[in-house]
């Protein structure tokens, strides 16, 4: 089977900071693939690579068999790949509503799949429908993470990447959001999850890869790295 | 202190004459009207072998007529070590330049500029050879008395020499027991009169007088027309210019009255300049032109007559002068190193053209 | 009473120009938070485009261009600036889009100033008297009188201004603007192509800027190069009155902009107007920091 | 004896109650912690006792001190300092100014000094650098020092606004969800760090978290908040076991 | 490099007491003009480099401390070091004044309320008696020290440089306090700053106060000098010209902001040649000039040891750089 999306030696920078190094990583159609690492390995700066947000240097960033490395971010949502960056970003002066119009952009022609939309993100999360016309600056923290999720949604992604979905929620909203993690995979979107929450990323993923300081040094099934010794210790806890 | 020592220091084969005007600017079209002139000058002065066996050169330094600017393009022409200087268009600049040539010893004459507070200086070396703000505002008054216009409405733009007419015009009408019902400053950059010209109907006057400058007595006076103010409207020579017609239109400028000393065109005599002007330059020559080459020929005739560019030689040959008939004047100076007698007439649009009313 | 009718209509045209110009400083401002100070010098290039149309239209000065000449003037002109303003973000304002604020402002006195000489190059310094002019007929209306031409600027202006405001508010473009103010990158996130947004802005911006200014010049008769210059200037402190980034607030802060000259010209003399509008202007700051429309900032902590 | 006094505390935002009749105390020399559903209003609370927000009614006390109607800057010299849950850091200013930035309320040159370079207002600066390089090295993050705090990993910005906060030698240290985005490891790391603040500068820390794991371990005593009204209060084996609060907030399933 | 810093500033000091000899008097006066730039510029980096309040209306404390300076010598006769105190009270006065009604406003309506105090205080210049209305103030008598009477360009070009040198040791020394900090912290951010007990309302006052006495200095010297001043000199252009030649050089940078005042009244003159497309190369220099060093020419370092300060992150890079 060929991978869905495949990184092959991927290179990235913040102007002299080496932020990636020679990065590979597989997804396959239907995975829930887990990236694991802590502060300041690189996690996010994957997902900015991939949606273009930032250019690799070097390397190759494969969808579908086509290299997308240099297309425009815009482009890449078009063709399937979504984003929903850490620190929530949500539209703070904007609705509830209005962000997530925006989140169809690439849909913007097709009003039925808005409406539908909108109202599947009000059966994820019945507290967005309450606040439906609120700006969505004014959402407290927990909120906003909802919204951006639902927004992510709205632009129906066949690879949806998640960076640290579960910062500053409350335990039973983290419970919540794994669950519609795992049921958006069952019904067929690819994952990428970043979390540090990593016994909840565990249980949800297939695999796992594991970053740091910008290289990837270990990756396995999910089942192997729970059992880990280093990953026990730094991200599982005794 | 190094600056102050001038004049007669011209050397070689040249004599350096000093010209301040507004070469750019709000009131560049009068402003390079009256350089033509005076080079046509120079020119014909030049042709005819110069002055003491030297050319005359002109020196241009633009006041774009604001004070600083002239103050700063008069210390140029002081460090240039200009014989004298010709020019001076608006009051406001003409004021502190003539201020800087008096500490340099650099006589002035000045051709356009006619505020009352110029010769009230009391400069020995300033000569005006235009008429003065004074004689200009009795001018427009009296007219307005005869015409039976008794309520007046007066507007200027607070530049030295509008404020100084407007004051003037105030002091003659109340003097012909007319009254002035509004006393108005604008800000000369100013488009839209709309509620000025609203408040001016309200006060239903018989006569208003505009101060200012061409550029915003265009605008006026076709707002004027528009919104159907009643009673004369008049402006000072600081509007005579073709310009105001063209700006307002040609049918907001029918009757449209001036007081100025009469231009080239209406002087028996000037034909001969106005036919060189108008193929030399392909335009028919503007309100100040005759009183610019005047200055020009005025000066080179003192500097004959000092037979030096020295400065007091100069200044005496200057504030001697009997009799020197330039284009449409005879020029004489009063004890202020005015004009013995002033020409102000008021002119009249009348189908697009300015004529001679009275 | 009727003379404060009078007065306000007198106001309300001022303010027209003020709104239309503000209009597109403010769509510009509230997209990429740009102090665009060469705005203004774009109403002044459509009032020469304007003019340089209206003569070759007619040959003869355009005296006799007609309505349906007029029209096409318009529309030409305003889609000539329109390109224009779009140029000059590709050039002068794109590459510097993460550069700090102050910085694009330099940029924007650099483009203003480049305006306006070029156009001093090309058409000449001193100024240019418009080739046609309105008919003074109007109507009395409450004791006042308003011409034909007065009552179309006022009504163009509110017209394009609701338009605007259905645009902005209502299609997804509009949300995308909004959006982009607010977080660029997270914008290309949800698949809208930034760039084309912002140009699309400044499209409409530059377009209306130069509608107001042939507008100007067929209204007073006179433009020259520097005209942007104070206009743009209104326009600016109309925009912030308004509340900046906010399409009615730029249209009511150029009306009332516009009102408080005219009473300010009416009672206390044309060279003091300024002191009164803006005197009025910082008090009204002082009580409502975010302009009369202006949303409140919404930073939590 | 308690350093802290919330009484009877109100916020409205237009119609919206955010925090409703609260009323709470913190212990002199305690490490405590609020807890509650996202939106609860625990932020909010936060910003009406440091001043950014006013109360709608109600009291705090620090020290016995009213802090209503007292600006921010004020509230920080009494004894008071805070991070913010979206890191509100100086981005473009080293590691060292960011810091020294907490001295600013605790030393009183004023521009005649800074002009004529006086005896005084040179030692002083000596001073403020001192003690900046000893919160640096307390949190951990000497080894950035020079760098802009943007350029930081981004839980050594989590460790740098904890340095600056200590830099303004506070009483009452007031954390806002110290612990978002930090694995396993480095929270341990951060609950010593915790605990060495309360122990060697005897500051009291009152946090915001959503960690239970880190509650449990260091937290003394808990508030629970639920749409701005409190619902439990007490040890953490009283509150986490509450039903209340499982049902409003932890939830059933254990993801931690 | 530390080590060549302190002689080579010196050398500069040197150079610009021995400049005046060397050259003529139309490039003397151009480079007085540079020093008063020099001066104003200091001024307003205070305010809009330190503190990044965004004023729009600097030039106004520069026409307090003329108007003052003039109105004192030619009204009331008084000697010019006895106006400056005045001026400086004034000013200080003045800045408090504008400063209060913005201390609750964000950026841009700050901008537009120092916009409008400082079209008020021209407005006032043009129509007021007191200051000449348009014509402005003319006359002003020359300053003198003992018996001997400035007059002479060189005169005025030492006063100028001597008040440049203060105004830079002064923001320098500012610049590197408690208080310069506090301006700085303001400026990255508002509410933090608070939150470490910066009382933002008082600094923000100081910051306005300060930046106007120094505008004020200049102003003074300016009046003397020119000895004629008009509204004009005091418009919305030169403010914009003055926060144009803080930026072009590097907000917050003491020698950024001089380089930023020599460019931007050396640029127009060097352009003098081409006459009409002066300011048209002028604004495309200045375009491009942004472009290629949108932090300004010399930016403050903030000490930082960061290889690389850019920001990368670029919605749409990929386009602007492939295309
Ligand atoms: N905008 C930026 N400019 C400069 N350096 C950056 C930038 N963003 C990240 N970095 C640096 O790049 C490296 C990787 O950062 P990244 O954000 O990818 O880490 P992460 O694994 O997502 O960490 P975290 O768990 O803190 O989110 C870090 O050293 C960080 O300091
Ligand atoms: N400035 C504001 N304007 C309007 N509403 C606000 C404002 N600040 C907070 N709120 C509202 O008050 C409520 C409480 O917000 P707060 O930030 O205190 O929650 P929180 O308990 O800190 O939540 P979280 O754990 O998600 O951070 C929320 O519903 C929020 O929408
Ligand atoms: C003669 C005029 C055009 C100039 C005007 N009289 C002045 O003194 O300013
Ligand atoms: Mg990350
Ligand atoms: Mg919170």
């Amino acid at each position: 089977m060929k991978p869905l999306l495949k990184l092959t030696d991927v290179n990235s920078y913040y102007g002299k900071i080496h932020a990636l190094n020679n990065i590979n990583i597989e997804i396959y159609e239907g995975e829930i693939v887990a990236l694991l690492g802590s502060n300041g390995a690189g996690k996010s700066t994957t997902l900015k690579t991939i949606s273009s947000i930032i250019r690799p240097k070097s390397g190759q960033i494969e969808w579908n068999g086509k290299n997308i490395v240099g297309v425009p971010p815009h482009k890449i949502v078009e063709s399937g790949i979504i984003h929903i960056p850490e620190g929530r970003r949500i539209f703070s002066g904007l609705t509830i509503i209005e962000n997530l119009e925006l989140g169809a952009f690439t849909f913007r022609k097709d009003k039925k799949w808005i409406k539908e939309g909108i109202e599947r993100s009000f059966d994820l999360f019945p507290r967005l429908k309450e606040r439906s016309k609120q700006l969505a600056g004014t959402l407290s923290g927990g909120e906003q993470q909802m919204l951006a999720i639902s927004r992510g949604l709205m632009g129906n992604p066949k690879l949806l990447m998640l960076d640290e979905p579960s910062m500053g929620l409350a335990p039973i909203i983290v419970q919540e959001i794994m669950r519609i993690i795992k049921e958006i995979n069952e019904q067929g979107t690819t994952i990428l999850l970043i979390e540090q929450n990593a016994k909840a990323a565990l249980r949800l993923a297939n695999r796992g890869y594991l970053i740091e300081i910008g290289n990837i040094v270990m990756h396995d099934s999910a089942e192997v790295l729970r059992e880990d010794d280093k990953i026990i210790k730094a991200y599982l806890g005794a | 202190s190094s600056d102050s020592s001038s004049g007669g220091k011209n050397s070689g084969s040249e004599i350096l004459v000093g010209v301040l005007l507004p070469v750019t600017g709000n009131n560049a079209t009068d402003g390079k009207d009256m350089l033509n002139a005076m080079e046509m000058a120079v020119e014909k002065i030049n042709n005819d072998g110069g002055v003491l066996d030297k050319k005359l050169k002109l020196e241009v330094a633009d006041d774009a007529c604001d004070p600083q600017t002239a103050t700063a393009a008069a210390n140029k022409l002081v460090s240039k070590k200009v014989v004298a200087v010709v020019g001076g268009y608006c009051s406001g600049s003409t004021l502190p330049a003539s201020g800087v040539f008096h500490n340099a010893n650099i006589p002035m004459i000045v051709a356009a500029a006619n505020s009352s507070e110029l010769p009230e200086q009391g400069y020995d070396s300033l000569f005006l050879i235009n008429g003065l703000v004074p004689d200009q505002a009795k001018t427009g008054a009296d007219y307005f008395n005869d015409k039976g216009a008794k309520n007046i409405v007066l507007i200027h733009d607070n530049s030295a020499y509008a404020k100084n007419l407007a004051d003037f015009a105030q002091k003659s009408v109340e003097e012909n027991g007319g009254k002035v019902i509004g006393f108005e400053a604008i800000n000369p950059e100013e488009k839209d009169f709309g509620s000025l010209m609203t408040k001016l109907k309200s006060l239903n006057p018989d006569g208003t007088y505009f101060t200012g400058y061409y550029a915003a007595g265009g605008l006026m006076l076709k707002q004027f027309k528009e919104k159907g103010v009643p009673g004369f409207f008049m402006v000072g020579d600081g509007s005579y210019s073709p310009d105001i017609i063209s700006i307002a239109g040609a049918e907001n400028a029918n009757d449209l009255l001036v007081t100025a000393t009469p231009t080239a065109n209406f002087i028996p005599g000037a034909e001969a300049f106005v036919e060189e002007y108008k193929s030399k330059y392909d335009l028919s020559p503007g309100p100040f032109s005759a009183l610019s080459n005047n200055g020009v020929n005025l000066l080179a005739d003192a500097l004959k007559r000092a037979e030096s560019t020295e400065f007091e030689a100069l200044k005496k040959a200057l504030k001697d002068t009997k009799g020197f008939e330039g284009i449409g004047q005879v020029i004489e100076f009063s004890e202020q190193n005015t004009l013995s007698q002033s020409n102000f007439h008021i002119m009249k649009v009348v189908n697009g053209e300015f004529t001679l009313e009275k | 009473m009727e003379i404060f009718f009078q007065v306000l209509i007198d106001g309300l045209v001022i303010g027209a120009f003020y709104s239309l110009i503000a209009l597109g400083y403010t769509m510009v401002y509230g997209i990429i938070k740009l102090l665009n100070f060469a705005h203004g010098d774009l109403y002044m290039i459509g009032a020469f485009v304007g003019f340089t149309l209206l003569s070759l239209f007619t040959g003869d000065g355009g005296v006799n261009t007609g309505i349906l000449g007029l029209g096409v003037v318009f529309i030409g002109t305003m889609i000539i600036v329109g390109f224009l303003g779009m140029g000059i973000e590709r050039i002068a304002y794109r590459p510097l889009l993460l550069a700090p604020r102050l910085s694009i402002l330099i940029t924007a006195i650099g483009v203003s100033l480049s305006l306006e000489y070029s156009s001093m190059i090309g058409w000449g310094a001193s100024y240019k008297v418009y080739p046609i002019k309105l008919p003074n007929d109007g109507i009395q209306l409450l004791g006042t009188q308003i011409s034909f031409a007065q009552m179309g600027m006022i009504v163009l202006s509110a017209l394009l201004m609701l338009g605007l405001r259905l645009f902005i508010d209502k299609t997804i473009y509009g949300k995308a603007m909004r959006a982009i103010a607010l977080d660029q990158t997270a914008c290309s996130l949800m698949g809208v192509n930034v760039h084309r947004i912002i140009a699309l802005t400044f499209f409409i911006g530059a377009f209306l800027a130069a509608g107001a200014g042939i507008m100007s010049g067929i209204y007073y008769g006179t433009i020259n190069f520097l005209m942007g210059f104070t206009i743009g200037l209104k326009a600016f402190t109309a925009a912030v009155l308004g509340g900046i980034g906010n399409i009615t607030g730029a249209m009511l802060g150029g009306l009332v902009l516009g009102i408080l000259e005219a009473f300010g010209t009416f009672y206390m003399g044309g060279s003091w107007k300024d002191v009164l509008a803006f005197g009025i202007l910082i008090l009204f700051l002082v009580f409502k920091p975010t302009g009369i429309l202006g949303a409140k900032e919404m930073e939590r902590m | 004896m308690s350093l802290l006094t919330v009484n009877q505390l109100k916020l409205q935002f237009g119609g919206l109650i955010a925090v409703n009749d609260l009323s709470f105390t913190v212990e002199k020399n305690s490490i405590s912690s609020i807890i509650g559903p996202n939106g609860a209003g625990k932020t909010s609370v936060f910003n009406m006792i440091t001043g950014f927000y006013r109360p709608t009614s109600g009291a705090i006390e620090l020290d016995g001190i009213s802090l209503v109607n007292r600006k921010p800057s004020q509230i920080t010299t009494l004894g008071m300092a805070r991070t913010f849950q979206n890191l509100r850091l100086f981005p473009n200013l080293t590691v060292l100014d960011n810091v020294k930035s907490g001295m600013h309320c605790r030393t009183k040159q004023t521009v005649w000094g800074a002009l004529l370079r006086t005896k005084s207002q040179r030692e002083e600066e000596r001073l403020i650098e001192e003690v900046a390089l000893e919160c640096i090295d307390f949190v951990g993050i000497r080894k950035y020092t020079k760098r802009a705090a943007k350029n930081l990993p981004y839980g050594a910005q989590r460790y740098l606004e904890i340095a600056r906060a200590l830099a303004t030698r506070p009483k009452l240290l007031l954390l806002d969800e110290p612990a978002a985005g930090l694995n396993y490891e480095e929270k341990q790391y951060l609950i010593q760090l915790i605990r060495r603040i309360r122990d060697e500068y005897n500051i009291t820390v009152l946090m915001i978290e959503h960690d239970m794991g880190l509650i449990k371990q260091i937290s003394e005593q808990i508030t629970v908040i639920d749409y701005g009204c409190k619902i439990a209060e007490g040890s953490p084996e009283e509150v986490l076991n509450n039903e209340k609060v499982i049902e409003a907030y932890l939830g059933k399933e254990d993801v931690i | 490099m530390k080590k060549y810093k302190k002689p080579s500033l010196f050398l500069l000091v040197i150079c610009m007491f021995i400049l005046p000899f060397l050259l003529n008097s139309y490039w003397l006066d151009v480079l007085t003009l540079v020093l008063f730039y020099v001066v104003l510029t200091q001024g307003l980096n205070i305010v809009v480099g330190y503190t990044g309040l965004l004023d729009l209306g600097y030039a106004a404390f520069f026409a307090v401390g003329a108007y003052t300076t003039a109105i004192l010598m030619t009204t009331f006769h008084w000697s010019f070091w006895l106006t400056l105190p005045v001026a400086f009270l004034f000013a200080a006065i003045a800045g408090v004044i504008i400063g209060t009604p913005t201390l609750r406003l964000r950026s841009d309506y700050l901008a537009i309320v120092t916009l409008g105090f400082g079209e008020i205080v021209k407005i006032l210049a043009t129509n007021l008696e007191i200051t000449g209305s348009a014509s402005g103030i003319y006359g002003i008598p020359r300053p003198a020290i003992g018996s001997y009477i400035m007059a002479s360009q060189k005169d005025f070009y030492f006063l100028i440089l001597i008040v440049a040198i203060i105004s830079i040791i002064a923001v320098y020394r500012l610049g590197h306090s408690r208080i310069g900090r506090a301006w700085v912290y303001i400026r990255e951010d508002e509410d933090a700053a608070e939150a470490m007990g910066i009382n933002r309302i008082k600094l923000k006052l100081l910051s306005y106060a300060t930046g106007a006495v120094i505008g004020s200095f200049a102003g003074s010297i300016f009046a003397v000098k020119m000895s004629a001043i008009a509204p004009l000199s005091f418009s919305f252009l030169q403010s914009v010209m003055i926060l144009l030649a803080v930026v072009l050089g590097g907000l917050g940078s003491i020698p950024g902001v001089v380089i930023g005042a020599a460019l931007v009244i050396i640029l127009p003159e060097l352009l003098r040649g081409v006459e009409d497309w002066r300011y048209l190369i002028f604004g495309v220099s200045l375009v491009i000039m942004m472009i290629f060093r949108p932090q300004g020419i010399w930016p403050t370092k903030n000490n930082t040891e960061d290889v690389d300060d850019i920001e990368t992150e670029d919605p749409n890079q990929s386009i602007s750089i492939s295309k």
